[in-house]
């Protein structure tokens, strides 16, 4: 029976063993006023290194990662996070160097800052990139505020945002959290953006229009250029979602389609592990016109190639957060880009494109496709979307029973029920750090769940056997939530 | 063909061949020739693993890192010693590369750290209900200011100046979006927050009054009047703590607090000039729907076996779109996880010992500088002291190797000779006894 | 079904980039003999970086290690191994030290290696240490080389060693190797050596007696003064296998008991990780009688402080390997070392020797002891041994069944069928690290062994169930040997 | 109460009245009075992790390290980049920290690596057996000498001055130890093994014969020849060998060699001031059964399942005991796994391309020094030359940053002036043309 930390504790155990006190041992009482001294120690675990390492490694083991295998989720791009990126995140010189230390003293950090920020405005192709928000939505969300500002330097106020009905969730809970009001704009029949429905939403009382090209539906709006010029007509600033950037690098960039702000997800196309749930790191980069807006500080060099971080900027937005950003998380996507180079980031793009393309000429197999249709039947970008109605309607499987039947076959299973315009959809990435055996062994996983099905649906409605537990109660779990140790 | 690819010609040939395309370029046509780049992305050619190893290591060689000088600078993040099992436990596979635990079966070890984590952040605060993470201190305060005005549909924030600067400029960034005031009550002579200001400032369109303890002077902070005085009027009292001296510091919860957030890094995570570390983001029970991020929860599988869930999911942005209480997703889990095996390898004893062993040294190390404090009152792991001649004391203080602190003038114009000095199990008396001599000689112009 | 990595390999897959040639790129037959060229490129595996890791990293969760759970493997000495050697032994100023850089620029690693032969002089009671051997079998070979050449020195030629009969498979091999005879010595009713048969073959023809003390029956012998009054009498010297140091760390030194040379095991006493089978090293300790020999280069230190590797000592046996030995190792060792002090050495072995006694009574339950009667009935020091002839008689069950279903309680089985003299032994040794519910956990799964077998001995003898593979065909493998891939 | 056990006061009181004693000194009175210590070791105290790690940090900043030098130091091991791949997997615990594995169903990670090691090692050697490792280099030759006793019964060693010296005196040492008699020819004046002198050393009481490729000097010896002339009397051929540069060179195995060994440093383990890495050892299938150490076998379970297993154990000392074909248990099977990674990682092309480049900068700096040659003939990493100011050459290079290489006159006093320089890729030509400027003033007075 799995046990938390906290019933591994037993009184007098202990891991710490603290350095010999080398000043007087003042009483706490002398030195803290009585109201503010704590009476209860915290209920911290007591237990030795030996068993703190058994526990978590023991927890470990309960997960399947990236290295154990295929990991399809779409819109994640869970591609390979080189090893390389760990060591060179370790190095003292960047792991032991404090924030606030004088910049000239921290002229090595200042200078990989000044080249990641210089790589990712040309594969973004605007000029202008400020490293500080925390992940894709905290870019989002500095976005919207730059427009903010963009439009109340220009004594305008707008209320609308519009996001396209395929957006993902951070998209619109960020119009709310910058004070916006969300407008959905519809899809059209190909899964491009409804022109008709954009014209009609477009005023100038539209503050942005949110988009990610190619969209959650894996597919390449070939109608941006139109789409930006709606948009910059009525003065409202077009917003790039940089989740599926990894599709088209050097191939095409958002600026040169008329975008002003993208953001990145460096933990997606640029390689920081995902961690379970981060860290991550969502520089955005933008055009001259948000340019004075950006966050502060900004590294910024002189002409003697000194670097230094630019607190003096009136009309900045000011801080998002602490000191200048997630900087570990730099040291890896840096290391990632100065590895592949150009020609490098556009084989992957290449390889992830041709990857997905080739997958979903598997699953167009008349006996899968039967039951999982493709959403759209046009060449996809770095992920496409089936729908599992006709698993539901003919197998009586739902696309939630497909996944966890998956899970016993060792590989992660695809998004599932998003985007929500696709009924029981199922979004799948492969990335270009997939072998072609594993592409293989994906469709012909899906070919024999089917298959199965047809024989017993019960079997994939009480899927997973193999993990380490089966299907949990989520309804309980809200109802009465348990949310720490009693 | 890069490294990290498997798509050799033959493999290139068959999947084209499969697909029904020519080439790559043509599954690209679906790109309009006007926005095709058409040129190589101008960035410098790849290169072999060890060049690219070599290259990182002359920049990191160009920053003078905490094991080369004696480092007194704290402001928010700590030279603290991260034990070396957090390494071999962060490092792992199953840790370092899943994504967010959307499959619960096959991620029970991610979701019961998350789960441990809770409780110790929980235990730390006194507050029953803590979130999985948020990304990191400045920015967890900008969420309690939106969860304050969620819950009391108010327009107004007010923020003690003994809140960190970060925190207090992330504040007003994020509050112009999601449209509230935020109104600043000044320190007290003595460096802590001026009661009375409080609760003339406060009134009944104030969603919350944020505080920090120790503020950011590392004054412990009379907690009781301060959140009686910003209660007074039904704002939610938010309260930003330093995790390590909760050890001994009686937790933010006991005073009423509703909102208790903070900085992770002190536990367990690396200096990495700035980043990734952690958020903590605890409150009452009464707010567990409004909480932002990731929760787990505890429930049963099928056969009656425990497991654990992401719990509330109906708060969160992949559910609620707009109507989310926050619109955070990737967040901090692997600074969490360094943050919860610190925690239990500090254990329940550790960190009464570790926040003892600070507060003596700092109180040591006051008396030892002899300098004109800043803030007299009682302090737990930082105080600010007033250097005469500040940038020439800078200067000797290099010479010496040491780093001796924050110059508070780049964020408190009134003190402009100020000096923050921080104090961590690494900072020795030795060390404090260094720095000690270089002030002699400002004791004497004082 | 598992793969090796040769048959995952598939031709113009890569993970090594070579750096851009930089020098003329001459053809190889222009700067080789034909005839010294190689045809055909060794069939190494062709594979990316991404498919190596999940290779490697999925068979590694087909091993049971240390972090995962009790490994009370008898002699072996399974104690935690503290990460923080891992992180001290990676500093550059260890890892990346060239073995043959001048002693003047590796001062830090020489000062290291001299604390170190310090704190295992102090250790052993025996004043001169060299770290050179690379494993306790290569510190036994030294010892009788030492021996060899002290004898040869005094103008005698000796052709015996004795080694009792509980002695572990090394020292009668090392024996053999360094050009002796074995002579066996018999063990008394205590378990201690047979002081008569000692006697009786005790002659000037004798070289050395090879004991460990505590013996593998895990016993102290009490006449250890005696032995070595009678070896030191007829001019042998009397050798002190290390492996069972871990029992006496700071109560009683083999250099007080009047061994002349010790060999330590810094892989099993002193926490270097056992690495599947290695890295070790197995440092000796000598008397001022010995000293002369022993191998080349000693780290000396000179009145200034300052180390040297001197390699001037014309009655040394000569080098037994190549440079200083596994500096790696010394690292962590001495880092246990200095976090242990003395204090935390006496202990680690107290705790040991508790923690085995404590078992040892669990084990000795009527319910069990019936089966798994106790070898000898004395207070043992750091691990006891069992004997199975009761399961085997009464239950129809072998000690190798028994091991092969603790396989299935998620627990290392003890060591097995060592010592010989035992029989169906089982030997068992917890070391203090271990939890006392570990502990209590052990004993209750060798009781529900016991107690299923009564039941169901097929059970056990076709134990495990749950591991990756079952029961493997040893038999064939030896008579077809398949020793690499075809 | 040491960090790294669990036994509380209360653990020791109920485990101490279970065993019915009354402290944990009685359970220590098996040790007779006049052996006891009786007083505390003579050991510095012990120490906070975080003291430790300072301790050693200072220790290891005393040392000059290959990233603080542009090194030409070889002669036996080489500064190789390791890739950052064998970290991640040498530190998992799974693969860091269990036994020797006896117990096969638990152990299939490590005896597949094992038997991964030895197919990599034969199709490098051109021999069909390898075994799971040997100590290192030097004691791995000394190994193969006890080997050939064994299978021969004959009494004496001819080895080439051209093998490295730590193995020429490790042989003689282990040798006086089983009882074989160890003769040497000399090198010629090319600097290569004399053919003649090795014809005219075998006869019959010769076991074996043992040369190096390249040898120490970097020449690629002309095996056919002297295999041929060592093998005349009966004796097995013994050669060590350099792993990289057998990606581009004929096999020992081609040549007849029947034993070939070798130091496994080079393939992705650490400098580490000389250990520990791992030798390896290979033979021809007849000897399979006289091999030293551990050798992985493939099999089948019970249910037909494929699985690996330690194999022909009987040769070995836990079985055989006194005929056990070798005393060594413990071997380098973690330091086997980083070359078993490594070799992964580079692959079949990737060693030819790593050897070709090294070739050619080893000819490029041997031409770029212009200094008079001691070995003129062809070499693959390693050359040899003649410096005429040695000890103000070696001043010079330090003071440029270079470590030039080794001193050939500490094991060779006839190359008392020569200068032994070994090549990597880590050495650009770039280095190299750093280090032939310092050759322009010996060039001169050459
Ligand atoms: C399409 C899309 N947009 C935005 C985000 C939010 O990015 P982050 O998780 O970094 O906040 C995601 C993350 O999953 C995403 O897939
Ligand atoms: C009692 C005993 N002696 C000697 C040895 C040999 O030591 P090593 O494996 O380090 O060569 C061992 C190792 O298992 C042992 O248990």
């Amino acid at each position: 029976m799995t046990q938390t930390v906290y019933e591994l504790s037993v009184e007098g155990r202990r891991a710490f063993t603290p350095p010999a006190t080398d000043v007087p041992e003042v009483p706490v009482e002398k030195l803290l006023p009585a109201d503010a001294i704590r009476r209860e120690p915290p209920a911290l675990p007591e237990i030795s290194e030996p068993e703190i390492v058994r526990h978590y490694n023991g927890l470990s083991k309960k997960n399947f990662d990236l290295d154990s295998g295929f990991y399809p989720l779409g819109s994640c791009t869970m591609k390979h996070n080189p090893k390389l990126h760990e060591r060179v995140a370790a190095l003292p010189g960047f792991s032991r160097l404090h924030p606030l230390q004088e910049p000239c003293y921290a002229q090595g950090a200042l200078d990989l800052m000044w080249c990641l920020q210089g790589a990712l405005a040309e594969i973004a192709g605007l000029p202008h990139v400020s490293l500080q928000p925390s992940a894709g939505s905290h870019g989002e969300l500095a976005g919207l505020l730059l427009t903010r500002a963009y439009h109340e330097d220009r004594g305008e106020s707008r209320h609308r945002v519009l996001t396209p009905d395929t957006a993902h969730g951070t998209n619109p809970a960020t119009v709310t959290m910058a004070g916006y009001e969300v407008v959905k704009v519809g899809t059209a029949e190909d899964g491009g953006v409804d022109l008709d429905d954009l014209r009609a939403e477009a005023s100038d009382d539209v503050a942005c229009l949110m988009l990610t090209n190619p969209n959650t539906l894996g597919l390449f709006d070939r109608n941006i250029e139109e789409i930006a010029r709606i948009v910059h007509e009525v003065g409202a600033t077009l917003y790039y979602d940089g989740a599926n950037l990894n599709a088209i690098m050097g191939r095409a960039r958002p600026g040169d389609m008329g975008f002003d702000i993208v953001h990145f997800n460096l933990h997606k196309t640029f390689t920081q592990p995902h961690g379970g749930g981060g860290p991550g790191a969502g520089p955005i980069a933008v055009s001259d016109r948000m340019e004075p807006f950006l966050p502060r500080p900004q590294v910024v060099r002189d002409e003697d190639g000194r670097f230094d971080l630019d607190m003096d900027r009136p009309r900045s937005i000011g801080k998002m957060r602490g000191f200048q950003g997630n900087f570990g998380v730099f040291v890896r996507s840096y290391a990632y880009i100065r590895s592949l180079g150009a020609e490098g980031l556009k084989e992957a793009s290449e390889t992830a494109v041709l990857n997905a393309n080739y997958l979903k000429a598997l699953l167009a197999d008349p006996g899968i496709a039967e039951y999982l249709p493709v959403a759209y039947d046009r060449t996809c970008m770095h992920e496409f979307v089936l729908s599992g109605r006709g698993a539901r309607d003919k197998l009586g499987i739902k696309t939630l029973d497909i996944a966890k039947r998956l899970l016993d076959h060792e590989v992660h299973p695809p998004t599932v029920y998003f985007p929500l315009l696709v009924e029981e959809a199922l979004m799948i990435e492969p990335t270009e750090t997939e072998p072609k055996e594993r592409l293989d062994g994906f469709a012909d996983a899906i070919r024999s769940i089917l298959e199965e099905a047809a024989e017993d649906p019960e079997i994939a409605r009480n899927a997973p056997y193999s993990t380490p537990v089966r299907r949990l109660d989520e309804a309980g779990a809200a109802k009465r939530p348990v949310v720490r140790q009693p | 063909m890069s490294r990290y690819t498997s798509a050799t010609d033959a493999d290139r040939r068959e999947m084209l061949g499969r697909i029904g395309a020519a080439s790559v370029d043509e599954l690209f046509e679906e790109i309009p020739e006007s926005v095709r780049l058409g040129r190589p992305l101008d960035l410098p050619a790849g290169m072999a693993e060890h060049e690219v190893a070599d290259h990182l290591s002359r920049l990191a060689a160009r920053n003078r890192h905490a094991d080369e000088e004696v480092t007194f600078l704290g402001a928010g993040m700590y030279d603290h010693y991260v034990p070396a099992l957090i390494d071999s436990i962060i490092t792992r596979s199953e840790f370092l590369t899943p994504y967010t635990p959307y499959q619960p079966e096959i991620s029970q070890g991610g979701l019961q750290v998350m789960f441990e984590f809770q409780t110790a952040i929980s235990e730390l605060t006194g507050l029953p209900v803590a979130n999985a993470s948020v990304y990191e201190g400045p920015s967890a305060v900008a969420a309690a200011g939106y969860m304050a005005k969620l819950e009391t549909r108010r327009g107004r924030i007010v923020v003690s100046r003994g809140v960190h600067p970060h925190s207090r400029e992330s504040l007003v960034t994020h509050a112009r979006g999601y449209g509230m005031e935020v109104v600043e009550v000044p320190l007290d002579e003595r460096g802590a927050t001026d009661l009375a200001a409080v609760a003339a400032a406060v009134d009944d369109d104030t969603a919350c009054v944020v505080l920090q303890q120790p503020n950011f002077l590392g004054t412990v902070e009379d907690l009781g009047p301060l959140v009686e005085a910003g209660k007074a009027t039904g704002a939610l009292a938010v309260c930003a703590a330093d995790p390590i001296p909760l050890g001994i510091l009686r937790p933010p919860g006991d005073f009423g607090v509703d909102i208790c957030v903070g900085e992770g890094q002190s536990l367990g995570n690396r200096l990495d000039f700035g980043g990734p570390s952690f958020g903590f983001f605890a409150a009452r029970q009464e707010f567990i729907r409004r909480m932002p991020g990731r929760i787990a929860g505890e429930t049963t599988d099928v056969d009656g076996k425990r497991g654990f869930v992401l719990t509330l999911q109906t708060r969160e942005q992949h559910i609620r779109r707009e109507k989310a209480t926050h619109n955070i997703c990737t967040a901090q889990a692997l600074n969490a996880l360094a943050g919860t095996v610190y925690l239990a390898w500090l254990g329940r004893r550790g960190i009464v010992e570790l926040a003892t062993l600070m507060l003596r040294r700092t109180h040591y190390a006051r008396e030892a500088l002899g300098l004109e404090p800043i803030n007299p009152g009682p302090v737990a792991r930082e105080f600010a002291v007033r250097v005469p001649d500040l940038e020439d004391f800078m200067e000797r203080a290099r010479e010496a190797g040491i780093n001796p602190g924050y110059r508070l003038g780049r964020d408190y114009p009134e003190y402009a000779d100020g000096l923050l000095v921080a104090i961590t199990e690494r900072r020795t008396r030795e060390q404090i006894d260094a720095l000690a001599a270089l002030c002699v000689r400002e004791r004497v112009t004082a």
